[in-house]
């Protein structure tokens, strides 16, 4: 394999002002290899495939694809030399179609040097298909799901028939079915030669699908190790360097009184937008104490009844009763919500959960400003005490308080975005993918965190699309399809399959048994 | 105009003939085209042709503001052309620009008279003006040979680069001063016509000059910031200020001078009054007026300051 | 500030089905419609002739227009890449000026006159590009610099006075073909700087439909990041997009000194603001990432017709200026108007 | 469209350390310390005195910029939420003529005058920013209509003419109060204009350190989906910013009045496009979100000083005007040195 690597990266380094991101890094792939590549947040996954992508381009070390030591000048270098990058967060132009993103830069041409709509589409649609998804190529992808774009992302890099191709965390937005599409996509490619950089969080992926796993921590390699050897507890502890007790702490506390309650809730937008799917007649309930998780598949419509709640959803006419601690409410806005003591973790942090390019600090103490001072004049010290306390809390990865949010790595990113909300010390927490793209020790902090916070009498409403976090994580799974909640479990007495076959409904299940 | 003839001369009579006299019965409406109302100059032309015209009872005047702009004045008289005006007088913001479309109205039978500007060629009825040559030249020998027969130090606040009263105020006073050449212009500024920035060229200019006798500014405005400038410092009873413009009303310079600020100004006759006069003569009296009439400056000082404002502007 | 909401046309928004989607796509054209509506209603009548709606009329509306919607198809393109433009009045000045000192003081001929003159706006403009794309300046201080620098070129090059425009062979005068450029075609009725505003439009409308580089100027002004690590060419893209927006300045300018007869320094004083008013009531955003071509001519129509009857109604000038800031506004709030997709 | 590449301030900023960071911290100053340096070097002399640096003069550099200056430090709040107001000049228009009318004409005194000038000013701005942030029209078109509407009340309640203020207690004399405001202070040496420049800019930064409503002023500019997720309530900040901002333009119209005892509906006109230069040479990104009021000041400063110099030196007025762009493109390009981070 040695002699053979397609990619060899040696004494690779790269520092951003104090932090050390890559520290002298060895890292090979072969063709026909998924080589994965693991470790905390913040430890340099993304940095490291930056530099192997073109996008970071001041590094120290040396990279030999097929034995030729090569330097790019930019993603473009890169790609002419067969590699392309899924990145981590989703760069995609919104006023562009789909066939437009995926063919962005490298446009099919008419004889006449014009832009070859019909045939793009064509291809788009294709590709499309072939990563799982049935999308009008003509549609703007600012319409689309996160989970949509995540595909559309997918289909972009395979159009790009790279010799290699880096995929950092492309799945964090799909659930189980996506992600099983994806890996046949990936097993196909394996076949035909190339070699595969896979970033994920999601322990049970990486012993799907790896040949190959790599730990980084703090910017270097820990380990290098088969992925079918090794339990995901070793794996856990060569990431995090110490080991992880129980994942999942279920605390099973007992729960209170009735926190919150919606009964048959419906929203009718005046304006209705294709793609959305807003709540159709939903009721569940959250008791104070209780972590109670929503299933569903892309698009059933948990984001949409977080909006609800949190008073973001458009406008329309609403009926059904939103009751909490035994008031009726109606959530205008979200600071009507904050100041009920509804608090949301939204899905998309870098598009609606941080200013990325303001401090930490701001960033965390926005929500909760009231609290360090008064008649409007903030105590610097107070917020600042309060921020640093949640960034312990949280055990966030970060070198000064001042420095821009947008330079913490993913997972510390939505740290920030919990903080944020925690600091409002909030009745009810909802919560929309809250784990995406956190490494596993981070989540096992949130997780007990929230049992902690549950404990104190917190109610949580947690959307997720991985069904290991709910089982373990949750009390109770609410199952949402097409806007109506369809089955309720306690996790006590059920298991993934039956969160899936609720999610997917009876017929479906029954053709997936078939195939 | 620069005296070049037009090759597209039309024919006079039938431009007048197209349309029949209906004398003192008739109602007319005039179509008014001011190059701007941002100048106080040219709103008083309006105000002063509105007055008129409220005393002639067959009379509606519209009025149309260019806004400094060549071609939306060449649009508003095309408007004019659409609603089939009576009458129309122009006060163009540039010559050249403006002489096709006047000669449209006026080949379309419509009576032309052209005010402050001219036009080229002689595509129209009547032109009355002013003379900026002249009333610079006036200025010029005022200073050469009433305030500083003995020679000094002038500094000239100028109009807006490229406008051509600017160019003409210039030549005119630099000819005027020529017969004493004991007076030098020590220093120029631009103040575009505005009265802060009279006073903002004016700072520096009496930073960069310890002495200086006569500040001439291009019109009134400039002359007051150049005064206010001045009087900060309290230097303004070091140098006279002369400005040009005169108009009568509480802002303008006649008044300046009563009040002691300016010592001189010129008059720019608006013309408001005489081109109602002429139009009465064309609509109503079914006559004719001259091709050209130049309405001459007039010295304002300290002396007839209060009495030309008090006849000029009764009832302010 | 608006961008979370806005939801101007799309380059590839044409495909979506549906009524009212249909209905909407066409939404920066309600506005126009609207003034056009409320145009001939309060239009004057003669002899029971709407004056509005006469050929002449018509004709005078779209000629009038035709300078700042030259410049405002240029303007598209800038805002689209999420910049902004303001030299573009001072531009359009110096090449006034151009064509008149080569024509008539230069004797020079029609063709290399042109050629020149075009030649500096796309320089100008080009150059102004690279300030913002090369240095990473904000558009707007460079093209505001780039505003005085062009007055100031306009006022030397003119010693500081409009230089008249006269026809013929001899000397300082300019060629008479020159002069074509102000007539009007199609029986008098057509005039030429509106056909070469039409020409403009279409092809710009064209281009942006079938041309990969449309693409990335789309994806430059809505997500610059993307564009960059898809392999667009960011610096290229804003540098040519700023030079054609001089070009189409300096064009907007030949044609200001046709139909004016005089090149003066002083010309387009103001209209980079007019031409900006066009493109943002025609839907496109200041953000950039999104609009359209047709929305600016809608945009750019609907201020000419604003202004005509406004005119043919003989409103006072300061009631002109209440009236137009009210419509302006509810016209861009009609663009709010739309079935959210 | 520079957003990625753009550093200027951002809150709480300050507290980080190292010589260069400390530095580049005041780098909104670096330009406005050239220029100053530039100006000693090529002012003029007389007895060895340099004419540039004498008291009086800088006092006047400072008076010239008092009200561009002022009016800016509206429009950074604006800027920063990511809006632009075009409106300023016509606002301060329509104050100068509403402190002239009202003292005048209507024989007013001072304080209710003011009072009411100061509340028009602040009403109109409120109202812009109803349209922009509860209709979501973009805020350059919603001020260009302001604009056009302020500039038309002005001309209509002043009857087109300026409004000349003379001083005393009879009638149609405006009280000597109201004179003090345009004297000069400490020795005759500082201006009030100036002092009063002083005290809005030092409030300005003051607040901006340490009011909550800062933070949401900044949230709303850099990301106002995250804001209003946040709890941050978007609408009441924009329409607070934009009050305050008119608030401070018709500030500035009272301080114009009172400097050239006149009121006249066209003071101000351009002003708009001097402050955003102020504004954004001073550092602060027309993406909204970062930036600050005491860039502000120094770009306000800088713009001041350049004047002064090339005035002192009697430079031809169109050379001025390359010169002056030429620096200001300079100025804004220093802005881009920072240290990488
Ligand atoms: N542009 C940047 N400026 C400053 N620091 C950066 C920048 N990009 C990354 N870093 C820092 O480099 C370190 C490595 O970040 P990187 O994004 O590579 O982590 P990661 O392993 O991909 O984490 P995650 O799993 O959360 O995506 C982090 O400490 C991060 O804060
Ligand atoms: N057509 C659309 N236009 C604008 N926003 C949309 C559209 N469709 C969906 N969204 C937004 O995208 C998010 C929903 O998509 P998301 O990716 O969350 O789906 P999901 O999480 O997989 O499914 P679920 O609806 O079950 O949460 C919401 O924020 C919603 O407001
Ligand atoms: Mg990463
Ligand atoms: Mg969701």
């Amino acid at each position: 394999m040695a002699e053979s690597a397609l990619v060899r990266m040696s004494g690779i380094g790269k520092r951003y002002g104090g932090v050390q991101a890559c520290h002298e890094v060895e890292f090979s792939l072969g063709s026909g290899e998924v080589h994965a590549l693991l470790g905390e947040n913040g430890a340099g996954k993304s940095t490291l495939m930056k530099i192997l992508s073109g996008d970071v381009t001041d590094y120290d070390g040396r990279i030999e694809i097929a034995g030729e030591t090569v330097h790019f000048g930019g993603p473009t270098d890169a790609q002419a030399a067969g590699i392309a990058m899924i990145h981590q967060e989703l760069d995609l132009v919104p006023a562009l179609s789909v066939a437009d993103n995926i063919f962005l830069g490298r446009e099919l041409r008419t004889p006449y040097r014009t832009v070859d709509r019909r045939r793009m589409d064509r291809e788009a649609r294709a590709l499309l298909e072939r990563s799982g998804v049935n999308l009008d190529p003509r549609r703007p992808v600012g319409e689309l799901r996160v989970g949509e774009q995540q595909l559309v992302t997918i289909a972009k890099a395979i159009s790009l028939d790279a010799r290699v191709l880096i995929m950092d965390e492309p799945t964090s937005a799909l659930t189980t079915s996506e992600v099983e599409r994806l890996f046949a996509v990936i097993r196909e490619l394996r076949r035909s030669g190339v070699g595969i950089v896979y970033i994920s969080h999601r322990m049970e992926e990486i012993a799907q699908v790896a040949d190959r796993a790599t730990v980084l921590r703090n910017g270097q390699i820990v380990t290098t190790f088969d992925p079918r050897k090794l339990t995901t507890a070793e794996v856990v502890e060569a990431m995090v360097g110490r080991p992880v007790q129980t994942m999942f702490s279920t605390p099973d506390a007992p729960t209170g009184d009735e926190l919150l309650r919606v009964e048959d809730l419906v929203l009718k937008p005046r304006r209705p937008r294709p793609g959305r799917r807003d709540p159709e007649g939903i009721s569940l309930t959250v008791r104070s104490g209780e972590i109670v998780g929503l299933c569903g598949l892309l698009g059933a419509g948990r984001t949409e009844l977080l909006e609800t709640l949190y008073g973001v959803a458009p406008g329309g006419t609403r009926t059904g009763r939103i009751v909490l601690q035994g008031k009726e409410i109606r959530p205008r806005s979200p600071r009507h919500a904050l100041a009920q003591g509804i608090g949301l973790v939204p899905e998309d942090r870098r598009a609606s959960g941080l200013v990325l390019f303001h401090s930490i600090l701001a960033n965390t103490v926005v929500s909760s400003l009231p609290a360090y001072g008064r008649l409007g004049v903030i105590a610097r010290r107070m917020e600042r005490l309060a921020s640093v306390r949640m960034a312990d809390r949280l055990r966030l990865k970060f070198g000064r308080l001042q420095d821009d949010v947008g330079t913490l790595s993913g997972g510390n990113q939505q740290k920030v975005v919990f903080g944020k909300m925690l600091l409002t010390e909030p009745k009810l927490l909802l919560l929309d993918e809250p784990t995406r793209g956190v490494d596993i020790g981070a989540k096992a902090e949130i997780y007990r965190l929230l049992g902690e916070l549950a404990g104190q009498g917190l109610g949580v409403l947690l959307a997720s699309s991985e069904l290991p976090e709910l089982i373990g994580v949750c009390d109770r799974v609410v199952v949402l399809r097409d806007g109506r909640d369809v089955a309720s479990f306690r996790t006590s007495d059920s298991g993934e399959s039956d969160l899936l076959a609720a999610a997917m409904g009876e017929s479906a299940v029954f053709e997936e048994v078939r195939k | 105009g620069c005296g070049t003839t037009s090759e597209r001369t039309s024919d006079e009579p039938q431009a007048q003939s197209s349309k029949e006299c209906k004398g003192a019965d008739g109602k007319y409406v005039i179509g008014m085209s001011q190059a701007n109302v941002a100048e106080p100059y040219r709103q008083r032309m309006d105000d002063d042709i509105k007055a008129a015209a409220a005393e002639v009872p067959q009379f509606e005047v519209k009025f149309a503001d260019a806004a400094q702009d060549n071609a939306k004045q060449v649009a508003d008289v095309e408007n004019y052309i659409t609603q089939q005006i009576d009458l129309l007088i122009i006060s163009p913001n540039e010559a050249k620009p403006l002489t096709a479309v006047v000669k449209k109205a006026y080949d379309k039978g419509i009576p032309v008279l052209v005010l402050d500007r001219k036009v080229e060629g002689d595509a129209y009825t009547g032109f009355i003006g002013g003379d900026n040559v002249q009333i610079g030249t006036e200025a010029g020998k005022y200073v050469a040979e009433k305030v500083l027969p003995n020679g000094g130090s002038v500094v000239e606040l100028k109009g807006l680069a490229g406008a051509t009263p600017q160019a003409e105020r210039h030549d005119g006073f630099a000819a005027g001063i020529k017969a004493n050449p004991k007076i030098k212009v020590i220093g120029s500024a631009s103040g575009d016509w505005l009265r802060e920035k009279g006073q903002a060229q004016m700072d520096a200019l009496l930073k960069a000059h310890p002495k200086i006798d006569v500040v001439y500014a291009h019109n009134d405005p400039m002359a007051e910031g150049a005064y206010l400038a001045a009087k900060a410092v309290g230097r303004e009873k070091e140098m006279k200020f002369i400005g040009i413009d005169a108009l009568p009303i509480p802002s303008g310079g006649i008044k300046a001078v009563e009040q002691g600020r300016l010592t001189a100004t010129f008059t720019y006759p608006t013309n408001g009054k005489e081109a109602i006069a002429a139009a009465k003569k064309i609509l109503v009296d079914c006559g004719t007026v001259e091709k050209s009439q130049v309405l001459p400056t007039r010295l304002i000082d300290k002396a007839n300051a209060a009495q030309i404002y008090a006849q000029e502007n009764p009832n302010g | 500030m608006t961008a979370v909401q806005d939801k101007p046309a799309t380059p590839v928004e044409r495909a979506s089905g549906g009524v009212a989607a249909t209905l909407f796509r066409f939404q920066s054209v309600f506005g126009l419609l609207a003034v056009f509506v409320a145009a001939i209603i309060f239009s004057p009548r003669r002899d029971g002739e709407i004056l509005f709606l006469s050929a002449d009329n018509l004709a005078n509306v779209v000629r009038a227009v035709s300078e700042i919607g030259i410049i405002a198809v240029g303007m598209t393109f800038v805002i689209l890449i999420g910049g902004i433009d303001l030299s573009v009045g001072a531009v359009l000045g110096l090449a006034a000026v151009g064509s008149a000192v080569l024509m008539v003081e230069s004797d020079w001929g029609f063709l290399p006159s042109i050629v020149v003159v075009l030649a500096i706006g796309l320089v100008f403009g080009a150059l102004q590009g690279m300030a913002t794309a090369m240095i990473g300046i904000q558009s707007f201080i460079v093209t505001l610099a780039g505003l005085q620098i062009a007055r100031g070129l306009a006022r030397i090059w003119s010693d500081g006075q409009g230089v008249a425009i006269a026809y013929g062979d001899g000397p300082n005068e300019a060629p008479s073909s020159f002069a074509l450029l102000g007539e009007r075609t199609f029986g008098g009725l057509v005039p030429i700087p509106v056909l070469i505003f039409a020409v403009v439009a279409i092809a710009a409308v064209v281009f942006l439909r079938i041309s990969a580089f449309s693409r990335h100027l789309y994806a430059v002004g809505g997500n610059e990041k993307a564009a960059r690590l898809s392999g667009v060419p960011v610096i290229r893209v804003k540098i040519a997009v700023f030079a054609i927006c001089g070009l189409l300045a300096s064009l907007a300018g030949v044609v200001h000194a046709v139909q004016l007869n005089q090149g003066s320094p002083n010309d387009g004083i103001g209209y980079e603001l007019d031409a900006i008013a066009a493109v943002v009531i025609g839907g496109t955003s200041l953000a950039g990432g999104r609009g359209s071509v047709a929305g600016t001519v809608a945009g750019a129509l609907l201020l000419g017709v604003l202004n005509n009857v406004l005119a043919l109604n003989n409103i006072d000038s300061n009631i002109q200026l209440l009236i137009k800031g009210l419509v302006i506004v509810a016209a861009a709030a009609l663009q709010r108007l739309r079935p959210a997709s």
